[in-house]
C-alpha cells in the first residue's frame, strides 16, 4: 500500500470506525475524525516536504511522484478489445499543494464541526467519506478512477447540505447536486469517447490512463478525438473542441464561472459552516484543478483556440462576482460571491498560459482555499451566536468583540489582496501573467488584465464597506441586549482554528517560494505542453 | 320377466336422487344419506350384473365389499360431522366456507 | 549575520526597517498590556540613530550600495528582495526617521489616556516599518508591497477612532482611492515586467540598465502607458488632483498621525517613487505630471483659502505643496522636488503638531466647560497667542517656511522649484509659461491662507463665548520639544549655509540631477524677491482683514462655499463613480437573482412541468393500458369468483356439471 | 304381468318414492326414518336380483348399523332439530334448488340414454355366460358359494377390507371422541 493510498483511505478507516462504534460513544466521533485528519495532514505535510521540486509532472509519468499503478479492472470485451482501468495514483506540482490544502481545510472543517449535535454519526462519517473522495480526485491519474472519486464526492455533500443545512437546505442541496451532475454526466461521455480514441502504446488496448491521453501519438488515427485526420463534428463544432468545451463546462461549474455559478451562493449560504468551508476551500479548487489537469493537458490544441473566451469568462466572473458581492446584505452570501470573483482570477491566470499566470492561478487557488475557509468560519462564528448574518443587523462589532474583529480584519485584508498575504501574490501574478500573455501571443489581450485589476479594487470596496458597516461605528445590534450578551468574543477553539489559517496566509504571502518551488517545474512543463499549439 | 334394464333404470333413479341430495341438502347428515343412496344404487347395479356371473360371484362379493366400505365411510363421515359440529356449531355445509377464496 | 554585526550600511538599513516591525509584533502580542509605547519609541529611536550614523552618513555622497536576496522563482523568472542604498533612498529613509521620531515623542503626550493607545503604537510602528521599507526597496514588487502596507497602516490610523462614523468613512475612502493608484502601480509593474523581464530598479534604470539597451523605444505608447500608470500610483498616494479627495477626509485620524503620515512622509512617497524611477518617464508623461501637479497646487490652494477646519487648511496646503513637488518632477528637476519634500516634511509636520497642540487645548477647553463646539474650527479660536506663546512662535516659524520666507528652508526649496519651472518654461516657451506663473500665484495664495490661519488662531480674542479662557495653557514639554526640534529643522542652515541661494544646498548637490534646461541667472534674484514681497503683501492684507476686522468679503458667498466644498468634487465623485458602481452592483445582483438564477429555476420549472405531463401520460395512458388488462382479468375472475365460495356442495355441483357436460360432449360427438 | 314383476315394481316404486321423500322432507329426523324404508326396499330389490345374502347384509349393516349410527349422530348433533319440529316453517316439503334438480335430471337423462344404448350392445362376457348357462338361478346355494369364494378366490381383498374396516372404525372412534385438552 503506497503512501497516497494511505492518504486517501485513512478517512475511510475513520468512517468505518465511526459507523461501528455504538451511538452512546457519540461524543468520541469528532475526536476520531480529528485524529485521523491530523494524521492525514501530517502525512500530506510529510509528502509535501519530501516532494522533489524538479518533478515536471503533467504528461510524463516520470514527472509524477509517489506513483502507484495497479491493474484494477481488466475485462475482455471481445471485438472491442480489453477494458483497461488502472488504480493509478501520483502527484505532481499541481496536485501536491492542493493535497496539503485539502487536508488542512478538512482539519478546519472538523474544528468548525465541534458543536454539531444533530446525528453526529452520520455527519462525521459523511465528512470522512468526502475527505476520501477529495483526496482521491487530486491523486487519481486514471480518468475512470478520477470520475469515480468525482462522483463519490457529490453524495456526502448532498447529504451534508441537505440534512445539516439552513432553512432552505433541500433546495440548495438539490440545486448543487443537479448542477454538478449536469456537468459530470456529459463528462462521462467524453471520457468514453477518449477511451475509444486512445490506446496504451505498451499493451495496445484502449485505456483510461490520463497520461496516455495527453500524448498525441497514442490516439487512434481517425478516432473521434484523434489529432490527425479528424473530421468529426457535432453541431458544427470539431470533436476535439467539443470535448474541451464539455469538460470545461463540467469543471467550470465547480469553479464556478459566471453563468453557471448560481448554485454557489445558495449552497454556501444554506450549508452548515463546516460544509461551506469545505465547499469554498476544496470543492472550488477541484474545478480549477480539473481544468488544468484535464482540459488543458488533454485538449491543449482546443484550449489554445478557446483561450480568449476562457479569459473573457474569467474577467466577467471577477467583475460580476465583485459587483454582486457589493450588492449583498447577507454576509455569507457576500463571501460566496467574493469566491466567484476570486476564482475568476484562477480562470484568467490559467487562460493566460504564461508561467506567471498559471503559477499565480494555482497560488490563488491555495490562497483562496484557506482564506475563504477562514472567512466562512468567521461568518459561522457570529451565526453560531445569534443565528443572523444580515449585515445591517450589526453595527460596531469592533468595540464589542475586539479579538473577533481583529481576525475578521486580517482575513478581509488578506483576501482583498493586501501585500504580505497570500492572495496578493496570487492576484498580482495573475495580473502580471495576463499582461504578459499578449507578448507571448496566447491570445489574451491586455485589457483583460486591466479589467481583472478592477476586480481587486472592487473587492477592496465590498470588503471595506462591510468592515465599515458591521464592525465600526457605535455598537448597535438588531437583537439588542440579548444579542449583546450572546455575542461573546471569539473563544479558544476558534482561535486555534483561525490563527494557523491566517498565519499560513501570511507565511505564504511572505515566502511564496514555499509553494512556487514545488510547482514551478510542473507549470513550466504545462506551459510548454500547451504552447506548442499556439 | 324382470330384465336387467329394470334394475338399471331403478338404480339410475336412485342414483340421481342421491346425487340431488348430496348437492342440494343443507344438512351434513342428509348429504351422507345422499351418498348412501348413490352407493346403494351402485350396489343394485353390481348385484343385477352379478346375476350373470356365476363362476366368480363377483357382483355379489363386490356388493358386499361396497356395503362394508359404505359402512366404514358412514362411520368416519359421522365422526367428521360430529367434529365439524363441535367446531362450527352447525352441520349446514353452507355455513362452513373455509375453502372460500 | 556577519553584515549585521559589523553594521554595514546594508545591515544597518535592514535593521532600521526591521526594528519598527519588531516593535509592531511585540506591541501586537502584548496588546492592552503595553500602553506606554516604549517599544515603538525605542525602535524608532534606534532606527533613527542607525539611519543617521550608519546609513545616511556612510552612503551620502558615497558609493551606492545594493544587495539582492533571492525571494522566489516563477517560471524562469526569479524575483529578488533587494536593498538599494543611494543618495535618494538614504535621504528619504533618514527623513522618515527624523520626522517619525519627534512625532512618536509628541504622541506620547498627545495620545495619553486614549482607550486604544496600544493600537496606536502598534499601527504607528507598522507604518514606520512599511514606510522605511518602501524607501530602500530595490525591487518594484517589494516597493509595491510596502507601498500598499503604508496605505494599510494609514487606513488603520485614519480609522483609529473607529466608533466615529466620519472616521471609518474616511479610512475606507482613503484606502479605496489609494487602491486605484495601486492598480496603476500594479499595471505599471506588469508593463515593466513584460518589457524587461525583471522588476529590479537598478537593472532597468541603472547606468547600463535595460532601459538604455534599446529593448523598447522610450517614447513608445507602452512606455508612456507605464509612466502614466506609475504616475497614477503616485497621484493617489500623493493626493494629486483628482485623486486628492481622500486626504482632507483623512484628517479624521489623530493629529499626530496626520502630521507624520498625511503631511510629511507617506503622501510624499509618490514623489519619491517618481524620483526613483524618473528615467522611465518620457516627455509626454513628464508634461502630464507637470500639468497635474500645477492643477493640484492651484486648486488645493484655492480650497485651502476657504476652509475653517484648521486641519483641513493644512491638509489642502499639503496637497498644494505636493503639487509643487510634482511639478518639479514633471519639469525634470526631481532633485528640487525631493528638496522640497525634505523641507516640507519638517515644516508641515511642525504645522500639524502645532495645530494638534491647539486642538488639544481647545478640546480640553471644551471638555472643561462642557461646551458644544468644534475644537478644530478656526472660527472658534483666536487670541491664543496670549495663552500659548511658545506654540505661537513655533507655528509662525513653520508658517514662514511654508510661505517661503527668507531664512527658512521653505524659501530655498520653493525657489528651487519655481525658478527651475521658469527656466524650463522659458526653454519650452509659449503656453508652458502658464505653469510657473500659476506656481507664483499659488505661492501668494499659500502665504495668504497660512497667514489667515495664524491670524485667526492666534490674534484677536477667543471667539468661543461664555467660557473661562484661563483653562487654556501651554502644551506640555513632551509636545513642545519635538516641535522645537522641527522648528529648528525648518530653518535654512539645516539644508544650506547660504540662506538666499538653493544652489549650495546639500540635497541638491547630493542628488545632482542633470537638468534639460539652461540656467537663467536673472531669475535667481527676481523670483525670490517677488515671492517674498508678494508674501509680505498678502500678510499685510490678511492682517488687515482678519485681525483688524475689515473683512471685505461675504463670508458666506457662494464662491467661498464652493471653494470650501472643493468645488463639490466629493459629491461629484460620489455621483459619478460610487453611486453608479453600487447601482451596477445592485443591477447585477438583480440580474443574477432574477435572470441567471431565474433561468436556472425556470428551466427546472419547465422540466418539472414536462415531467408532470409525462407522469400524467404515464399514469393514465401507458399504465392505463396495463391496468385495463389487469382490470379485465380481475373482472373476469370476479365474475367467476362465486365458484370459489367455499361450499363443498357447490364444488361438487360444478364438478358434476363439468362431468355431465363432458359426457354429453362425448355422446354428441 | 305376473306377481314377480308386480312385486318388483312395487319395491322399485317404494324405493324411488321413499328416497324422493327423503330428499324433499324438511325435517331431517323424518327423512332419516324414510331412508330406513328406502333401504328396506333396496334390500327387496336385491332379492329380485338373486342376491339374498347381499339383501340380508344390507338390512343388517345398513338398517341395524348405519342408520342407527346416523340417528344417534343426528340426535347428538342437531340442536336445531327440536326447533325445527316446534316451528314447522314454510311447506312440508323442502324447496329443491333448481340447479341441483337440473343436474340430477341431466345425469338421469344420460343414464337412460346409456341404458338404451347398452341394451342394443351387451358385453361379450354376459352373452357368453348366458349362452353357457353360467347364470345364477334361484336354486343355487348362494351363501355357500360366497363363503367359498371369500376364503379362496377373494381372500386377499377380504382381509384387506377387514383391516380397512378396523382402521375406519378406530379412526371414527378417534375422531368422535372428545378432545381432552379443551
Amino acid at each position: 500500500m503506497g503512501l497516497l493510498s494511505l492518504l486517501i483511505f485513512l478517512p475511510l478507516v475513520a468512517t468505518a470506525l465511526i459507523l461501528l462504534l455504538p451511538n452512546r460513544m457519540q461524543s468520541n466521533y469528532k475526536y476520531i475524525a480529528l485524529g485521523f485528519t491530523v494524521i492525514q495532514f501530517a502525512l500530506a505535510g510529510w509528502l509535501y516536504v519530501q516532494f522533489d521540486n524538479s518533478a515536471s509532472g503533467i504528461n510524463q509519468i516520470s514527472g509524477f511522484q509517489y506513483l502507484e499503478q495497479l491493474p484494477w479492472i481488466r475485462l475482455d470485451l471481445g471485438s472491442l478489445g480489453q477494458l483497461e482501468i488502472d488504480y493509478f495514483l501520483g502527484v505532481d506540482g499541481v496536485s501536491m499543494p492542493l493535497l496539503v490544502l485539502s487536508a488542512f481545510v478538512m482539519l478546519m472543517a472538523i474544528g468548525a464541526s465541534w458543536n454539531i449535535t444533530k446525528s453526529t454519526k452520520g455527519y462525521f462519517s459523511l465528512l470522512m467519506l468526502l475527505n476520501m473522495a477529495v483526496m482521491g480526485i487530486f491523486c487519481a491519474l486514471d480518468f475512470f478512477l478520477f470520475y469515480i472519486f468525482y462522483e463519490v464526492m457529490l453524495l456526502p455533500l448532498y447529504f451534508l447540505i441537505g440534512i445539516w443545512g439552513g432553512a432552505n437546505r433541500e433546495y440548495a442541496a438539490i440545486k448543487f447536486f443537479i448542477y454538478t451532475l449536469f456537468g459530470s454526466v456529459f463528462m462521462l461521455l467524453i471520457i468514453v469517447g477518449l477511451y475509444f480514441s486512445v490506446v496504451n502504446p505498451d499493451t495496445g488496448a484502449h485505456t483510461f490512463n490520463m497520461l496516455h491521453m495527453m500524448n498525441p501519438n497514442n490516439y487512434v488515427d481517425g478516432s473521434f478525438f484523434a489529432y490527425l485526420n479528424n473530421y468529426y463534428e457535432v453541431l458544427g463544432i470539431p470533436a476535439r473542441m467539443l470535448g474541451f468545451i464539455v469538460l470545461f463546462v463540467a469543471f467550470a461549474i465547480k469553479v464556478p464561472i459566471v453563468p453557471l455559478h448560481t448554485w454557489l451562493p445558495d449552497a454556501h449560504v444554506e450549508a452548515p459552516t463546516p460544509v461551506s468551508i469545505i465547499l469554498a476551500g476544496i470543492l472550488l479548487k477541484i474545478g480549477g484543478y480539473g481544468i488544468i489537469r484535464v482540459c488543458y493537458s488533454i485538449f491543449p490544441d482546443a484550449a489554445v483556440d478557446a483561450n480568449w473566451w476562457l479569459g473573457l469568462i474569467g474577467v466577467i466572473s471577477i467583475l460580476y462576482g465583485a459587483l454582486n458581492a457589493l450588492a449583498q446584505k447577507d454576509l455569507k452570501r457576500l463571501i460566496a460571491y467574493s469566491s466567484v470573483s476570486h476564482m475568476g482570477f484562477v480562470l484568467l491566470g490559467v487562460a493566460s498560459l504564461t508561467a506567471e499566470g498559471i503559477s499565480g492561478a494555482l497560488f490563488q487557488m491555495l490562497s483562496h482555499g484557506f482564506l475563504s475557509a477562514a472567512l466562512f468560519f468567521l461568518v459561522g462564528v457570529i451565526y453560531d451566536r445569534v443565528h443572523d448574518r444580515y449585515i445591517y443587523n450589526f453595527r460596531g462589532l469592533a468595540s464589542h468583540m475586539p479579538a473577533y474583529t481583529g481576525f475578521v480584519a486580517v482575513a478581509f485584508f488578506a483576501s482583498l489582496g493586501l501585500p504580505g498575504f497570500s492572495a496578493f501574490i496570487g492576484e498580482a501574478f495573475v495580473i502580471i501573467g495576463t499582461f504578459n500573455a499578449e507578448s507571448v501571443g496566447t491570445g489574451i489581450p491586455r485589457w483583460m488584465a486591466i479589467a481583472g485589476s478592477i476586480g481587486i479594487l472592487l473587492s477592496a470596496a465590498y470588503l471595506l464597506w462591510t468592515l465599515q458597516r458591521m464592525f465600526f461605528g457605535q455598537t448597535r445590534f438588531k437583537g439588542g441586549e440579548a444579542w449583546a450578551s450572546a455575542l461573546t468574543d471569539i473563544n479558544t477553539r476558534e482561535r486555534i482554528i483561525l490563527f494557523p489559517t491566517l498565519a499560513l496566509a501570511l507565511v505564504l504571502g511572505i515566502m511564496p517560494s514555499l509553494v512556487f518551488d514545488k510547482m514551478n517545474a510542473t507549470v513550466l512543463n504545462l506551459v510548454s505542453l500547451v504552447s506548442q499549439y499556439l | 320377466m324382470i330384465t336387467l334394464t329394470h334394475f338399471l333404470v331403478v338404480s339410475a333413479c336412485i342414483f340421481c336422487i342421491g346425487l340431488y341430495t348430496v348437492i342440494a341438502k343443507r344438512n351434513a347428515i342428509m348429504i351422507l344419506v345422499g351418498i348412501e343412496l348413490m352407493i346403494n344404487a351402485a350396489i343394485l347395479n353390481l348385484v343385477a350384473f352379478g346375476k350373470y356371473d356365476k363362476l366368480n360371484y363377483s357382483g355379489q362379493i363386490f356388493a358386499l365389499f361396497a356395503i362394508v366400505l359404505a359402512a366404514a365411510s358412514v362411520a368416519v363421515g359421522l365422526a367428521i360431522i360430529l367434529n365439524v359440529y363441535r367446531h362450527y356449531k352447525t352441520i349446514n355445509p353452507d355455513n362452513i366456507t373455509d375453502l372460500r377464496d | 549575520m556577519n553584515s549585521l554585526l559589523t553594521i554595514s550600511p546594508i545591515g544597518a538599513s535592514i535593521l532600521v526597517v526591521l526594528l519598527p516591525l519588531l516593535a509592531f509584533i511585540i506591541q501586537a502580542v502584548l496588546g492592552k498590556k503595553s500602553t506606554s509605547g516604549i517599544w515603538s519609541l525605542a525602535a524608532i529611536s534606534i532606527s533613527t540613530l542607525l539611519s543617521g550614523i550608519f546609513v545616511f552618513a556612510q552612503v551620502w555622497n558615497g558609493t551606492a550600495l545594493q544587495v539582492d536576496y533571492s525571494w522566489f522563482t516563477i517560471g524562469e523568472k526569479t524575483f529578488n528582495v533587494g536593498i538599494l542604498l543611494n543618495n535618494l533612498t538614504v535621504l528619504m529613509q533618514f527623513i522618515v526617521c527624523i520626522i517619525a521620531l519627534p512625532v512618536h515623542i509628541y504622541s506620547k503626550a498627545y495620545m495619553k489616556g486614549d482607550a486604544g493607545i496600544h493600537r496606536y503604537w502598534m499601527y504607528l510602528s507598522l507604518f514606520c516599518f512599511a514606510m522605511l521599507g518602501l524607501t530602500i526597496s530595490k525591487n518594484l514588487l517589494l516597493m509595491y508591497i510596502f507601498w500598499e502596507l503604508v496605505g494599510f497602516a494609514s487606513y488603520l490610523l485614519i480609522g483609529f477612532w473607529y466608533t466615529k462614523e466620519s472616521a471609518v468613512q474616511a479610512n475606507k475612502k482613503a484606502f479605496l482611492m489609494n487602491r486605484i493608484g495601486d492598480l496603476g502601480f500594479l499595471i505599471g509593474i506588469a508593463i515593466l515586467f513584460n518589457t524587461f523581464g525583471t522588476l529590479d530598479i537598478v537593472d532597468i534604470l541603472g547606468k547600463d540598465g535595460l532601459l538604455y539597451q534599446g529593448i523598447v523605444d522610450q517614447n513608445s505608447g507602452l512606455m508612456t502607458a507605464a509612466g502614466i500608470c506609475f504616475f497614477l500610483g503616485a497621484m493617489a498616494k500623493s493626493a494629486q488632483f483628482p485623486l486628492h479627495l481622500w486626504l482632507p477626509d483623512a484628517m479624521e485620524g489623530p493629529t499626530s498621525v496626520s502630521s507624520l503620515i498625511h503631511a510629511a512622509t507617506m503622501v510624499a512617497a509618490g514623489v519619491f517613487l517618481l524620483s526613483s524611477i524618473f528615467p522611465l518617464f518620457n516627455g509626454t508623461v513628464l508634461l502630464i505630471i507637470a500639468i497635474i501637479g500645477t492643477i493640484t497646487a492651484v486648486t488645493a490652494a484655492i480650497f485651502a483659502l476657504a476652509q475653517y477646519d484648521i486641519k483641513k487648511v493644512l491638509a489642502f496646503s499639503t496637497i498644494s505643496q505636493l503639487g509643487y513637488m510634482m511639478v518639479a518632477v514633471g519639469i525634470g528637476a526631481w532633485d528640487a522636488g525631493m528638496f522640497h519634500l525634505a523641507t516640507h516634511a519638517f515644516f508641515k509636520c511642525l504645522l500639524f503638531l502645532s495645530a494638534g497642540a491647539l486642538i488639544h487645548e481647545m478640546a480640553h477647553l471644551k471638555a472643561h466647560n462642557n461646551g458644544d463646539f468644534d475644537p478644530q474650527d478656526l472660527r472658534n479660536m483666536g487670541g491664543l497667542r496670549q495663552y500659548m506663546p511658545k506654540t505661537f512662535v513655533l507655528m509662525t516659524v513653520a508658517s514662514l517656511a511654508l510661505a517661503g520666507f527668507p531664512l527658512t528652508s521653505g524659501f530655498l526649496s520653493k525657489d528651487a522649484i519655481v525658478i527651475s519651472a521658469f527656466e524650463w518654461a522659458m526653454q519650452k516657451g509659449g503656453v508652458h509659461l502658464l505653469i510657473p506663473i500659476l506656481l507664483v500665484l499659488v505661492s501668494i495664495l499659500t502665504a495668504f491662507y497660512i497667514g489667515r490661519l495664524i491670524f485667526k488662531a492666534f490674534f484677536g480674542k477667543l471667539r468661543v463665548s461664555n467660557l473661562e479662557a484661563p483653562a487654556l495653557h501651554e502644551a506640555p514639554k513632551t509636545m513642545l520639544l519635538p516641535m522645537a526640534f522641527l522648528a529648528v529643522c525648518s530653518l535654512f542652515f539645516v539644508f544650506s549655509f547660504n540662506p538666499f541661494s538653493y544652489a549650495n544646498s546639500g540635497i541638491l548637490n547630493g542628488l545632482a540631477v542633470q537638468y534639460s534646461f539652461t540656467e537663467i541667472h536673472a531669475l535667481h534674484t527676481i523670483i525670490p524677491i517677488t515671492l517674498t514681497l508678494t508674501a509680505l503683501l498678502s500678510w499685510w492684507l490678511g492682517y488687515n482683514w482678519y485681525v483688524k476686522g475689515t473683512y471685505p468679503l461675504q463670508a458666506n458667498s457662494s464662491w467661498m462655499r464652493f471653494a470650501q466644498n472643493q468645488f463639490g468634487m466629493n459629491e461629484w465623485m460620489e455621483k459619478t463613480f460610487v453611486a453608479p458602481t453600487l447601482l451596477l452592483g445592485k443591477a447585477s445582483y438583480w440580474f443574477d437573482k432574477y435572470l441567471v438564477d431565474g433561468l436556472v429555476n425556470g428551466a427546472s420549472y419547465v422540466i418539472r412541468k414536462i415531467s408532470e405531463i409525462i407522469t400524467w401520460i404515464d399514469k393514465h395512458i401507458v399504465d392505463g393500458i396495463v391496468n385495463a388488462v389487469a382490470q379485465l382479468a380481475y373482472e373476469l375472475g370476479n365474475a367467476f369468483r362465486f365458484v370459489q365460495n367455499g361450499r363443498l356442495q357447490n364444488y361438487l355441483g360444478f364438478t358434476l356439471t363439468a362431468v355431465l357436460i363432458g359426457i354429453i360432449y362425448l355422446i354428441l360427438r | 304381468m305376473n306377481l314377480e314383476l308386480f312385486l318388483f315394481y312395487a319395491f322399485a316404486a317404494l324405493a324411488i318414492g321413499s328416497s324422493l321423500l327423503v330428499v324433499s322432507l324438511k325435517n331431517p329426523a323424518r327423512a332419516l326414518f324414510l331412508f330406513f324404508i328406502t333401504l328396506f326396499a333396496m334390500a327387496g330389490l336385491f332379492l329380485f336380483a338373486l342376491a339374498d345374502f347381499v339383501a340380508i347384509t344390507q338390512i343388517m349393516v345398513y338398517v341395524g348399523g348405519v342408520l342407527i349410527l346416523m340417528i344417534f349422530a343426528f340426535m347428538l348433533s342437531n340442536k336445531e332439530l327440536l326447533a325445527d319440529i316446534q316451528h314447522i316453517s314454510g311447506s312440508f316439503l323442502s324447496l329443491p334448488s333448481w340447479q341441483s334438480i337440473l343436474l340430477a335430471l341431466g345425469f338421469f337423462a344420460v343414464f337412460i340414454l346409456g341404458i338404451r344404448e347398452w341394451n342394443n350392445d351387451m358385453p361379450e362376457w354376459m352373452l357368453s355366460n348366458i349362452q353357457e348357462g353360467m347364470v345364477i338361478t334361484p336354486h343355487d346355494n348362494n351363501i355357500q358359494q360366497l363363503g367359498i369364494k371369500f376364503m379362496t378366490q377373494y381372500v386377499l381383498p377380504f382381509e384387506v377390507i377387514s383391516i380397512f374396516l378396523l382402521m375406519a372404525l378406530i379412526g371414527a372412534a378417534h375422531l368422535s371422541r372428545k378432545e381432552e385438552s379443551q
